[in-house]
């Protein structure tokens, strides 16, 4: 048993933590609220040349052959930071997914301009239905001639509207069950047909609604098997929620921090706000979510990492961390009073965009409704 | 033991319904996301409405131009009102301030205060918060020298509600820094038109603008504008503060969320939102509107004390943290069954309800904070309710 | 609007309290956990005395021709005082029972007596399914002859092992409409045929299994309509549930008050445990929850009390001090710490009768679906 | 990072729950209400054989009779006999005698005291509450006279777990009454068998005997059972006391009880037990079952850490919190699901599970508050943990 990350991840923790400090400020994260795009080519372009767009490709593809977990490290310290940008979507839910279904020729063409920055990608999978279960796929992909023809729209879709490619889960075949006749295709973003209207989210992120109007794509455009698609959208949907919360313990653990350093600054009734036990206690509170988390989305990261079965191991993750990050919002909201309510707090970056993460990739109950089925089976 | 209102109650509730319905917009479900300049209009016109009809200060004696209704009425005015999101009430001037002329005001400045805020033409706003000065309120710094014929204010208040809207304020600040904290403090009427005043907006994390910091640099008051005596302003105060905790606008308000949601939701798993029907949502409304219920008996509770002449303390406390707790609770519980739909904003077509529940959420977390937080609320039960010795 | 008990009630509450504090003591209550019986004959002489069994009973069948009010604001002090013995099953299970839905020869014989402390009853609902849904009841009835011959078993029947008569509600028609074709039958507890084994509870009460082998009663049993049960049995658990919040009442405020005053007293770290911020709030929550619970409850009982339609606010009442008081005991032991745990401490007499309480005549989960069922109707 | 157990490890779990098939009564599930008679037994014939497999000491050095086991082997054994509800284990000597001897403890001592102990030879508890001494331990009362060849004690210990099954004592005494409250306590080591102890049981809410008051009255203890030096005797305890806060008996516990329900409720569901099939409890016994596995991981974290030589401290409290909260929780889930069949005990025929959550929620209040209180396990968190200032 080995609960530390090693010396390398520890490095690269060290120096993201080290960039990120000077080159994504709080007021970087608010201006890309505001940005169409939503992030920065500046920090984009530090980012590519620290290697971290290739951390988890093979070296073959032009990467630096990290693991699962050496990337969840690096997550951690972006959700730390609230950095900005497609780097989930391209990494997790797109170079992932090539590397893990992908034929050898998409992985040659795909993989390499990921590392080196130079492609967008991202993953489209809900519906209206606003779940990740393979019955809500609807968007229908017909052959015709040597094409698919996609028709259907995809709703939450991350970054799609700067996306190079977006990877699509249609249906190519109907049967009884909902997990067959699934393929997963690669649409150019400006593809004819393809129209992406960026969401209004209450954390000003860029989750898009995705029209797929008549768009024609050719077979090489299938990645991995023709209708055999849910099986590798499943695996991506628990990268995807592992990442997604060790993301969130780094924010979780930035707002503990916050709030401690605040109490123990701001004086009422002649101490500091944090000697009275009603907000130590909140802080108790605050700080066993924190430490329950960690340990939980790292044990998902790691069995992610390993190869290892994780759907357990993942929901148990994703079930907790959602609504622990949220009560830890809450409380430091009521640690903080009124100041960090407002706008030009840094708290309620955080506290928004933990609303957004606890839905992302399945919430607490659809999470516990998976582990409900895994230990009846 | 009667649970319920009294014919004419039932009356004056029926007669509000039918002006909220002739008087509010067509299918008026309430202020959508920042569309805070209309409202401000509309919430003018409303005002002038209501003074007309009397209700603003229904609760006034009828020599300052109320109607000396009494709290059972001014209840189902709030209940209603809220439950309605109707735009209108005045809050600082017909709640806070009457009451507090009433008792602590001269002659003068009854007559010159009131008449105006009966007719629902001026706005008032509350400085009391300052940067350091929150929940020990009374270690507030803002300075009033007494200079005579008037006072010299310098210094900052913060959390000013609507003080961008004002037309006066009523300021607490420290005429005496010699004095203990609670002794030195003085009660002002202060013109917002005053020169050395500056209002400057703090914008939450809903996005909305409703608070503001009010500068005063070299600010003139008036002597006559001192309400009571010199340095006696915080005993003024605190009778103000027990008139800011209602319970009954986050029982109304919970409610109204609720019976939104549950409405959505019957006609959203018709058209396959399947996660309307899951086993858990069921469950989880009932509790929620069990909670409401619960709420809004409290709130009932204090109101009543009030009609029987006795002052709800502990209750209003109670009052207090539990409607603002609840109604935190049902934002979350309405965003954690509408999924991932619950955090689109008003601006998105696919929003449900308009984005409410998400917007209620992020408003939500100020109810817990404001006018007294629940941790003050609390040691207010414990010490003042329960008769725990103090810390 | 009056939020108030009248002065009626208010002396009957003083007097109660003052009679139970010197007649009931917390070693009485003791003691008959461990009695067979389960009740004191003397406390039962002087409530018989002070006329509390009539209470409820209008004069023409010998009673006082109180309310269902006047009877609540008596439970709230027996629940404070934790009074032992089968009060509320002859009262509230049996008497009003019979009163609501019972024939007036029926009425005339048994109210007198009831009245007089001279007859014990019961009804005996939940069956193995243990819920109060119509759907459970398979205990059948049939017809031989003049006669009913019943055949099945009851369980959590309250007193039964004392009860001269119990109430059973049996199945005499089948059909798909399960509220349908239930009888309720009058049957004495000495009949051949029947046999009594009080359960073992944690709160050592005396719920009792009832088992109907070929048990005869006449037609002159049924108790109102023949097949027509189900609507007076929904009264019942109605009037029983409102009864029960109300009685919790007055335990959760005993507890409340006993913690207030043990804090108090109590010094560690060289000051009343009672300043420390962390146990101030625990209280001001237990304050919280009482508040709410009384109101709730006493808003039940007045609906019921007025005979107004009353399902919404008794479900509400239920669902809610269900669960407040089991809160309110849980925050006093933390209050309490270790002697608290002791049997030899008061307090958790009351915390064991929470749990059964919480469960009888339907706990929060049950009255918040049929409240759900209420609010979609 | 690697969250297996290394084969060894894995290897010796696979032993002990080998053992504990063959060792345990068949079909074991645990004590049964009060059978307490026999299962002491039980328990002293299962002490017998863990200390023939070294088991009951194995963390200890092997000069005293252990197998220098790391943390990580002690956890594995700790989480399976709690998981299996075996008897045996020895808290008092094993856990925090050893361990605080081998310290504290002078050559002499450790060769008296510790061999039996690794033999299972003995019982210990500790004397350390006292009726007005409880969270505040430092105020104790109990005064031991220094007589020069043997200290004189004379006060009362409460909340003594298995004081009536004891043969020795650690005892937290005062012996200079003048010196600031936690400078002045010695720790004595006391047989129980000296004239003038007295053992009374107390019986909890469960109604089970398992504290006790202990008086003495002119006790004579020889002053080679002093530990450390005299009056230095709060610093030997307070090591001891982050010897007993330890997750994982909690976390394993409650996952038994949860793996207990919902095998029963899978059965109990298609006898027609119809509430075992209401949308609700999926939900619930899952949001329990994601619980005592975060429990489980909190646990192991404090094993790992001190497997590494680190010394866990705000862990141990966080772990000691959650999982004692964490088994409260479970055996309410467990009582609320059971419905009205939750309040039968395990002498009534119809009860599930041998009335095992009743049981369970009847002793869990105490697990909130032995061996350091909630209250104060949130307060180490927040000051020595967090680093907020002390109140």
């Amino acid at each position: 048993m080995d609960l530390a990350l090693n010396e390398t991840q520890q490095m690269l923790k060290t120096s993201a933590r080290d960039l990120l400090s000077r080159e994504c400020p709080y007021s970087l994260v608010r201006d890309m609220e505001e940005d169409a795009r939503g992030y920065s080519d500046e920090l984009w372009r530090r980012m590519v040349d620290l290697g971290w767009l290739g951390l988890a490709i093979p070296e073959k593809y032009g990467g630096a052959e990290g693991d699962f977990l050496d990337l969840a490290a690096l997550l951690e310290e972006m959700g730390r930071a609230l950095v900005p940008g497609p780097f989930f979507s391209t990494v997790v839910l797109g170079g992932l997914t090539i590397l893990d279904a992908a034929g050898d020729d998409m992985k040659r063409d795909l993989l390499p301009r990921i590392a080196r920055g130079q492609l967008l990608m991202t993953l489209a999978i809900t519906e209206k239905g606003g779940t990740y279960e393979s019955q809500e796929i609807e968007v229908q992909a017909r052959r015709e001639g040597e094409e698919y023809v996609i028709e259907g729209t995809k709703l939450f879709v991350p970054d799609a509207h700067v996306a190079d490619f977006i990877i699509v889960a249609a249906r190519t075949a109907s049967g009884s069950n909902p997990k067959e006749g699934i393929t997963l295709l690669l649409v150019p973003g400006t593809a004819d047909g393809v129209s992406v209207t960026p969401h209004r989210t209450l954390a000003s992120d860029k989750q898009c609604e995705v029209v797929f109007h008549g768009v024609r794509v050719p077979y090489s455009a299938v990645v991995g098997e023709i209708d055999g698609g849910w099986p590798p959208m499943e695996r991506a949907l628990q990268r995807a929620a592992a990442a997604k919360c060790v993301e969130m313990v780094g924010g979780a653990e930035a707002v503990l921090e916050m709030t401690v350093e605040y109490l123990k600054q701001r004086v009422q009734f002649g101490r500091p706000v944090g000697t009275f036990q009603g907000v130590q206690h909140h802080c108790a509170n605050m700080a066993i979510d924190v430490e329950g988390s960690r340990y939980a989305a790292y044990q998902a990261a790691w069995k992610v990492s390993e190869g290892l079965p994780a759907a357990r191991e993942v929901s148990m993750a994703k079930a907790w961390v959602s609504d622990a990050y949220l009560r830890v919002c809450s409380l430091a909201h009521q640690c903080h009073g009124a100041i960090g309510f407002t706008q030009e707090h840094d708290l309620q970056l955080y506290t928004r965009r933990a609303r957004v993460q606890e839905q992302a990739y399945g919430d607490a109950r659809f999470h516990r409704r998976l582990l409900a089925q895994t230990l009846r089976a | 033991m009667d649970f319920r209102f009294s014919q004419a109650e039932e009356g004056f509730r029926q007669e509000l319904l039918d002006f909220l319905r002739r008087e509010l917009p067509s299918q008026w479900e309430g202020p959508v996301g920042s569309t805070e300049g209309n409202d401000w209009d509309l919430t003018l016109q409303m005002r002038g409405k209501l003074a007309q009809k009397g209700w603003l200060t229904m609760h006034w004696p009828k020599d300052y131009g109320g109607q000396q209704a009494s709290p059972l009425l001014s209840l189902i005015f709030n209940e209603e009102m809220s439950y309605h999101r109707a735009p209108g009430r005045d809050i600082f001037g017909a709640r806070m301030l009457g009451p507090t002329l009433m008792i602590y005001g001269s002659e003068e400045q009854k007559r010159k205060f009131l008449p105006p805020v009966a007719k629902g033409e001026v706005q008032w706003c509350q400085g009391y918060s300052e940067p350091e000065a929150g929940s020990d309120l009374a270690s507030l710094s803002t300075r009033a020298e007494d200079m005579g014929d008037y006072f010299l204010v310098n210094g900052s208040k913060m959390w000013t509600s609507l003080a961008h809207r004002a037309d006066w304020m009523m300021l607490l600040a420290r005429t005496d820094p010699e004095a203990p904290k609670h002794r030195g403090i003085s009660f002002l009427l202060v013109d917002m038109r005053s020169p050395g005043v500056e209002v400057r907006p703090i914008v939450n994390m809903a996005g909305s603008h409703e608070f503001n910091q009010v500068f005063f640099d070299n600010v003139q008051v008036p002597r006559e504008n001192l309400v009571a005596e010199k340095d006696r302003g915080w005993y003024v105060a605190v009778t103000l503060l027990d008139f800011e905790r209602s319970g009954i606008d986050n029982a109304a308000s919970s409610r109204r969320l609720l019976d939104d949601l549950s409405e959505f939701l019957w006609e959203a798993q018709e058209r396959g939102f399947h996660r309307a029907s899951e086993g858990w949502v069921e469950d989880l409304l009932a509790e929620r509107y069990v909670e409401t219920e619960v709420a809004r008996l409290i709130a009932y509770r204090v109101a009543w004390m009030q009609s029987q002449g006795l002052v709800p303390n502990k209750e209003a406390s109670v009052s207090k943290v539990f409607g603002s707790e609840t109604f935190q609770r049902v934002a979350d519980t309405g965003l954690k069954i509408l999924g991932l739909y619950g955090q689109l904003t008003w601006e998105d077509q696919w929003a449900p309800l308009h984005g409410r529940f998400q917007d209620a959420w992020r408003h939500g977390f100020s109810n817990t904070i404001a006018a007294g937080t629940s941790e003050i609320q609390r040691n207010i039960i414990a010490s003042r309710g329960l008769g725990l010795p103090r810390g």
